[in-house]
C-alpha cells in the first residue's frame, strides 16, 4: 500500500506544473481558451516536449507510460493549471489509435505533430454507447457515415477525428470506429474553455479502424473520465487554497472573513469532500482494467459531478462579489468544476449506470 | 384561511396580463427567456410603454406619478412580468432614489428629479459598494470635502450594475471621520459627466458586462445635490435598502424557470429515455416544485403581514434565503438537464447549429450569472446574521 | 387572502393547548404512549369533550367542522403537545364513516365512545392503493376477508376497524371497504408512541360498508396525510424554540452556545424550512378537494418529510447529548419528526405520486 | 501508487477471517446484526475468546500482552470484526486506560491492573465528561481534595458509557484551581464499589441503557491511585483521547450496512416494485456507495501516513466527520427502506409476527442511536474548529 507519488510521477508533475507557470498564466490561458482554434499551439508543443502526450500510452505502443496513475497524476497537474487545452479529446483519440495499433499515426500525436479527437457522443446519447445511432456502411475502398455526432472535445484543429459509429449486419449490429480527416466542423468555444464541436456526418467519406471495437471506446472513455476526476481534483485543491488565502486577507465589520466560525465549517466541509474526491479518483485509477472498472469509475465521476459543483459553488460564495468577475482566476476554476459534471456522462447518468451493472461480489 | 385573491385582485391580474400580451414587445420577451443581454434601448423602449400606462413605477404614491397600488397589487403585477418574460426595469431610480427622495428629498429636487426617473430621461445607478465595503457599507471611504458650494470626491464605488447606461449616480460618502463609523456619511447625488468620474466595466464569470467600477478624483457636486442632512446618509442608506427588497423572493421568475424546464425535459432525449421520464431528473424537479409551491405561499404570508403592517426584516431575510435557493436549484437543473450541450458558448453558433432550444442555449451563463442572487442585496451569509439576531435576542 | 386563523380557530386551538398543558405532560405522554392500549383513555375523552372528534367532521354528517382546515388547526396543536393519541387513525376512519352515512357510527367515535380505525396499506403496499392485495369475497349476508394489513394506526384499543379490500368481478376489480368489529391484532407501540398494528385477515367475517369507494379512500388518506404535515409543523415549532432556548443557556468554552455563528446558521436554516414547511402545510389544506388535491398533497408530504427529518437530526445535534436522551422532551420530538415520514406514504413515494400525477395546467 | 495489501497483510486478513468464521458466537453476531443490546456475558465471552486468542488488545505492545500488530493490521482485524459482526469490546480499559498507564502508569500499575484488563477480570468506564462540560473538558469541576494518603472526591460525572457493568472507573478530576483551568486536573483510578458513588442510568433516545451518571460524595480513593502527576491530567487526557480515536470512519460497520441495505432492498416490495429497482432509493444508496468507497480509500491513505509517520490530528477529524455522514446515512437510508415496518418497536413482537427480516427489525432504534456518533468522542462541530485551527493557521 503506498499513495505517494513514484519519482517519476514526482518529476513528471513538478516539471508539468513549473512549465504551467512560467507559460500559461491565467491571460495567456483566458486568450487561447476562447478565441479560435480554442487553445495555444506553443503551449501544446511544450506539452508535447515535456513527454506530457507520450505518457498516455505504454512504451511498446510507442509512448512512455500509459496507466490509469500516469493519466491521472498529469490530468490534476492540468486541473491545478486550469489548463484549458484539448488534453481530454487528445487522450480519447490517441487511446484508441494505439489500442488498435495505428502506430504511424500515434508517433504523430505524441510529438505534437498533429492531434486527435473521438467523436463518440451524440444529442441524444450523452454516456452509453448503446444508445448510438450514428452508422457506418460500406462504399468501395471505404465507408460512409450518417448521423450527427456532439460534444467533441478538441475537435477544432485535430487533424484526426475518430467517430463511432454502428455497423448494421444481418445477426444485429456492432460499434465500429472510423477515422476521417478534418471533417467540416459545428466549432464554439466551450464556456469554460476550450474547444468543442458537433460533426454532421452526412454522408462523410471515413477509413474503418475497427468494426467491432465498443469494448475498447468503453475503455478509452472511462479512461477520460478518470481524467476528468484527476483534472477536478487539482482544479478544488487550487480553488480551495486561494479561497482560504482570500478570507485570511480580507476583512469584513473589522475582523478577519477567516475569523468567522460559519464560514470556517464551510471551507472544512469542502475540505473533506476535495479529499474524498481525490479518494475516489484513486478508487477509480486502480480499478482501471480490473472487472470493477466502469462501476468504480461511475462511482468516482458521479462523486466529483455532485462535489465539484459543491465546491464551486461555495468557492464563489465565500469569495462573494470577487468570486463572480472574470478578472478572478477563481471564477474560471470554478466554471470548470462545474462544466466537468458536463463531460462523459453527468452526475445522475453514472449513478443510473451504477445501479445498472451491478456489483461485482453480487454478479459472482 | 384564505388564499384567495379578491375579485378586485383578480380582475386586476387580468388588466396586467392582457396589458403584457398585448404591449411587451415580443423581441423583448424572447431575449429575456432566453438569458440574453438587453441593450439600452430594450429597456427605455419597455420603460416608455409602461410610462404610458402609468405603470412604471409601482412603489411611489399616485401624487409623485406612481400608480398607487397595494402591496397585493404590486405583487400581482410582478409576478405577470416575471411570467410573461418582461425585462425588469433598472431598480436604481424606480425602487430606491425614487422612495428615497419621496421620503428625504426636498420639494426643488422631487420636483426636478422624480419626472426624469419615470421618463427614462434620466438613468440613475447606485455608488453604495465599495472595493474594501461589501455587505459592510458602515466602512465605506470615499470621501466628500466641503470646499465652499462643492463637494469634492475622491474614492472609488464598485459593482455599479449597468453603470455603462447611466448618466447620473448616486452615492453614499464619507463627510465626517468623528463618531461611529455610521455616523459620518452622506447620501449625494452627482451627474457622470462631472469632469474627474470614471467608470469601468467588470467582467463577470458568464462572460457579461453588467456591473462597472467607477472611479472619482477631485469631483465637484453642487452642495444642492444633498439628500437630506449632512452626515445622515446612514438612515437613507438603510431605508433604501429595504426599498431594494420588493420582491425579493423571486416566485414569478422561478415559476418561469421551473415551467421551462418541464418544457425541455419533454423535448429531450438522453441515452434512449425522454428526459422528463428519467427518474432522477423527474424527483429533482418535483422536489423543487414543492419548495416553490411552498414559497409561493411564504411569500403571500408575509404579504399578507405587509398590508396588515406586521412584516419585518426578519421575514425578507427569509424570503431571500429560500428565494435565492430555489432560483439557484433550477438553474442548476436546467443547465444539468443540457449534459454536454451546455458546453458550448451559444453565442457563437447559430440557431440552426443548435441542438438545443434557442432558449435554452445560455443556460450555463445563465446559471452562473445567477450565482449572484445569494451575493448582492445583503449575502446570504448576513441575512442569516440578521435573522439570528432576531431569534436570540435577549 | 387571509392566513390568520379564524375566531373559531383560535378558540379551538387555545383551548386544546391548554387542555394538553394541563393534563398532558411529557412523563404522562410517555407512560401512555409506549404501554398498551397506547393512549391514555381519559385523556381521549377530554379531547372528545373539547369538541376534537367532532371538527373532523361537518354538521350534516353530526359533526361540527369537517374543513381540512379544521383537521390542520388541530393536528398542528397536537404535534406541538406531542400528542401520542391514536388520533391519526380516528381521522381517517370517522372520514369514511361520515362519507359512506354511517351517522350512528359517527356519533359514537365522536363522542369519544368508540374508536374507528383504518386498515388501508399492506406490507408490500405503502402509499398506492392500486397495489393493495387483500380480498374481499361474499359469503351469506356478509363478507370474508382475506390479506394481510398493516400500519393500522391507533388499531388497538379500537372497536371499529374499517378494512380496505379488493372486490374481484367480471369486469374487473374495484376497491371496497368493509367493518370488522375488533378483530384479532398484531399490535405494538410505536418508536414514537402509539399504537400501531397489523391484521391478518384470514377469512374474518365483515360487513360492507361499500363495494367500491377506491376515491374516498384515497380522500381521506390525503386528508390524513395534511394532518400529519400539520403536526409536523407544530411539532418544527415546538423544538425549534427549545433548542434555541437550550443555545442560550448552555455555556461552552466560557460563552453561550447561541453566541457561535456557525450554530447560529444552522438555527436559521432550520426556522427558514419550518417556514416552508408551514407554507406547503396551507398549500395542501387550500388544494384539498380541487382537482390538485393529490398532487399538492404530495408536494407537502415529500417536503415535510424531508425537513422534519433535517430539523430533527439538527435539534438532536445541537443539543449535544442532552437531545439523546429519554428524559429530554426534544428526543421525542425529534423522533415523531423523523417517524412522520414513514405514515402513510414517504417523502421518495410521494416524490413518485409526483411525477405519475402531471400538473394539472399540463393536463389540460 | 498502490492499493495492494503485502502478501503477509492478505495473509493476516485471512488468518483473522477464519478465526472469525469458526471462533465468533453465532448467537453474539446475530445480536450483533440486528443492532440489538449485547449483554455483560456476551462481551466477557467474546472477550476470553479473543485473550485465549492473545488479540484482545489491538494497541498493546506485545510486551504487556498486546499482538504487536502494525497500524495496518489493526485496521485489517477491525475491519474484519465489523464484517463478520463482532461486538466491540468496550474501549474504556483496552484502548483508553491500558495505552494511559503503559504511558504513564507506574510499573506497580502497570502491573496490577494490565493483566486484569486483558482477561476481563476488570470492567472500565470512563468518568471524563461533566453535566457541565461535554467537548469542553478544561472547565470541569468534580473536585478531589487531598486528605492524607487519600483524596476525596465530590462530583458527578456524566454519560459514562456502559458504567453498568463496570467495576472500576478512572476520572479526571480537579485538584486545583490555580493557573489555567487546563493546569489543576489529574487522572485518578477509582473503585466503583468505594462508599459514597452512586451509578443512575441515562436512558436514551432508543430506550436503551447505555450511559450513566455517576455522582461521587465524599468518595475516598487511595493517593497511590492517582496516575502520573497530580495536577498532570491534562496531558493524560490528551493522550487518552487521540487513542479513543482508533477505527474512527468506521468503513467495516458501514460496508456492512451498505451490504445490508442491499440484501434488503432487493427483499422489499413496495407498491409494485421492489425496492432495489426503485431509482430513488437505488440512486440514493449508489451515491452514498460512491461515498463509503472513497472514504474507504481516504482511511487507507491516511492509515499509510500513520505507518510513515505523518498523520495528525486533522487527518482523524476528517475521517471522523465523513465516516459519521456516511453512517448516519446509511442508517438514514435503511431505516427508510422499511416504510411504515419501521415504526414498531420489534422487541414487542415475536419473529412471525414480523414483516420485514429480523435483522432489520431495529432499525428506526438502531438510527436514532446513531445520531451519538456525530456527538461523542469530539463532536463534530468541535472537529470542524479542529480543522479550521488548522486550515486557517497563520
Amino acid at each position: 500500500m503506498d499513495f505517494n507519488l513514484s519519482e517519476d510521477h514526482q518529476l513528471l508533475s513538478g516539471s508539468l506544473r513549473r512549465f504551467l507557470a512560467a507559460n500559461y498564466d491565467i491571460e495567456t490561458r483566458n486568450r487561447a481558451a476562447f478565441t479560435a482554434p480554442f487553445h495555444a499551439p506553443e503551449v501544446w508543443s511544450g506539452l508535447a516536449e515535456l513527454g506530457v502526450i507520450g505518457a498516455f500510452v505504454s512504451e511498446e505502443q510507442g509512448g512512455f507510460g500509459g496507466t490509469a496513475d500516469d493519466v491521472a497524476v498529469i490530468f490534476e497537474e492540468l486541473g491545478q493549471g486550469l489548463c484549458a487545452e484539448p488534453m481530454l479529446g487528445t487522450l480519447l483519440g490517441l487511446r484508441l489509435l494505439a489500442a488498435l495499433g495505428r502506430s504511424d499515426l500515434v508517433g504523430r500525436v505524441i510529438s505534437g505533430e498533429s492531434r486527435a479527437a473521438l467523436a463518440a457522443f451524440e444529442p441524444q446519447a450523452a454516456c452509453d454507447l448503446f444508445c448510438l445511432d450514428a452508422s457506418a456502411r460500406p462504399e468501395g475502398d471505404g465507408w460512409r457515415l450518417s448521423g450527427r455526432k456532439s460534444a467533441v472535445y478538441g475537435a477544432p484543429g485535430a487533424d484526426l477525428v475518430l467517430v463511432a459509429a454502428r455497423i448494421t449486419g444481418a445477426d444485429g449490429s456492432t460499434l465500429g470506429l472510423f477515422l476521417v480527416n478534418q471533417p467540416d466542423l459545428i466549432a464554439a468555444p466551450m464556456i469554460d474553455g476550450g474547444g468543442i464541436a458537433d460533426i454532421v456526418l452526412d454522408g462523410l467519406w471515413a477509413e474503418c479502424l475497427s468494426p467491432d471495437c465498443g469494448g475498447l471506446i468503453e475503455d478509452a472513455l472511462d479512461l477520460g473520465r478518470i481524467a476528468l476526476c484527476a483534472e477536478a481534483v487539482g482544479a478544488m485543491s487550487h480553488l480551495i487554497e486561494i479561497t482560504i488565502d482570500y478570507l485570511r486577507q480580507r476583512k469584513q465589520f473589522g475582523r478577519s472573513l477567516a475569523s468567522f466560525q460559519a464560514l470556517q465549517h464551510r471551507i472544512v466541509d469542502m475540505v473533506v469532500e476535495r479529499e474524498q474526491c481525490r479518494s475516489i479518483t484513486i478508487a477509480a485509477v486502480a480499478a482501471y482494467g480490473t472487472p470493477a472498472q466502469a462501476r468504480t469509475v461511475s462511482m468516482a465521476k458521479n462523486l466529483i459531478g455532485r462535489m465539484g459543483s459543491k465546491i464551486a459553488e461555495e468557492a464563489i460564495q465565500l469569495h462573494g462579489g470577487i468570486g463572480m468577475t472574470w478578472e478572478y482566476p477563481g471564477s474560471h476554476y470554478a466554471k470548470r468544476l462545474v462544466m466537468i459534471d458536463h463531460q462523459l456522462g453527468d452526475r445522475n447518468d453514472h449513478a443510473l449506470r451504477m445501479i445498472r451493472l451491478q456489483p461485482i461480489a453480487e454478479a459472482a | 384561511m384564505d388564499l384567495e385573491f379578491t375579485g378586485q385582485e383578480r380582475a386586476f391580474r387580468e388588466e396586467v396580463r392582457s396589458f403584457l400580451q398585448t404591449e411587451l414587445p415580443r423581441d423583448i420577451s424572447e431575449k429575456v427567456a432566453a438569458g440574453k443581454e438587453l441593450g439600452r434601448e430594450d429597456i427605455l423602449r419597455w420603460q416608455a410603454i409602461l410610462h404610458a400606462k402609468g405603470w412604471v413605477a409601482a412603489t411611489w404614491p399616485k401624487e409623485y406619478g406612481g400608480p398607487g397600488w397595494s402591496a397585493v397589487e404590486r405583487h400581482i403585477f410582478s409576478e405577470e412580468c416575471a411570467l410573461h418574460s418582461a425585462p425588469r426595469l433598472p431598480a436604481f431610480g424606480l425602487n430606491m432614489l425614487g422612495p428615497v427622495l419621496i421620503r428625504f428629498g426636498n420639494e426643488q429636487q422631487k420636483r426636478d428629479i422624480l419626472p426624469r426617473i419615470l421618463d427614462g430621461s434620466d438613468w440613475w445607478c447606485q455608488g453604495y459598494s465599495e472595493p474594501g465595503a461589501g455587505s459592510d457599507l458602515a466602512s465605506l471611504r470615499t470621501r466628500a470635502v466641503r470646499d465652499g458650494d462643492h463637494y469634492v470626491i475622491n474614492g472609488q464605488k464598485t459593482w455599479t450594475t449597468l453603470g455603462q447606461y447611466a448618466n447620473r449616480i448616486f452615492c453614499l460618502v464619507r463627510t465626517s471621520t468623528e463618531g461611529k463609523p455610521q455616523e459620518g456619511i452622506s447620501f449625494l447625488l452627482v451627474d457622470l459627466d462631472t469632469p474627474g468620474i470614471e467608470m469601468r466595466p467588470i467582467k463577470l464569470i458568464d462572460g457579461g458586462h453588467e456591473v462597472n467600477e467607477v472611479f472619482f478624483t477631485d469631483v465637484r457636486v453642487p452642495v444642492t445635490n444633498l439628500v437630506g442632512q449632512e452626515n445622515q446618509g446612514w438612515t437613507i442608506a438603510k431605508y433604501l435598502l429595504t426599498h431594494e427588497r420588493t420582491n425579493i423572493a423571486g416566485v414569478g421568475f422561478a415559476t418561469k424557470d421551473l415551467e421551462r424546464f418541464r418544457r425541455l425535459a419533454r423535448e429531450i432525449i438522453r441515452d434512449g429515455q425522454r428526459l422528463s421520464e428519467n427518474p432522477l431528473y423527474a424527483a429533482r424537479a418535483a422536489e423543487i416544485e414543492a419548495e416553490l409551491e411552498a414559497l409561493r405561499i411564504t411569500n403571500l404570508r408575509m404579504l399578507a403581514n405587509a398590508r396588515d403592517g406586521a412584516a419585518g426584516g426578519v421575514e425578507s431575510s427569509l424570503l431571500k434565503l429560500k428565494g435565492t435557493q430555489v432560483r439557484q436549484a433550477l438553474q442548476d437543473l436546467y443547465r444539468s438537464a443540457l449534459g454536454a450541450q451546455a458546453a458550448p458558448i451559444a453565442d457563437e453558433l447559430s440557431e440552426n447549429e443548435l441542438t438545443v432550444p434557442v432558449e435554452a442555449a445560455r443556460a450555463a451563463p445563465v446559471y452562473f450569472n445567477h450565482r449572484k442572487l445569494s451575493i448582492f442585496g445583503g449575502s446570504n451569509e448576513i441575512q442569516r446574521n440578521i435573522v439570528a439576531k432576531e431569534l436570540f435576542r435577549e
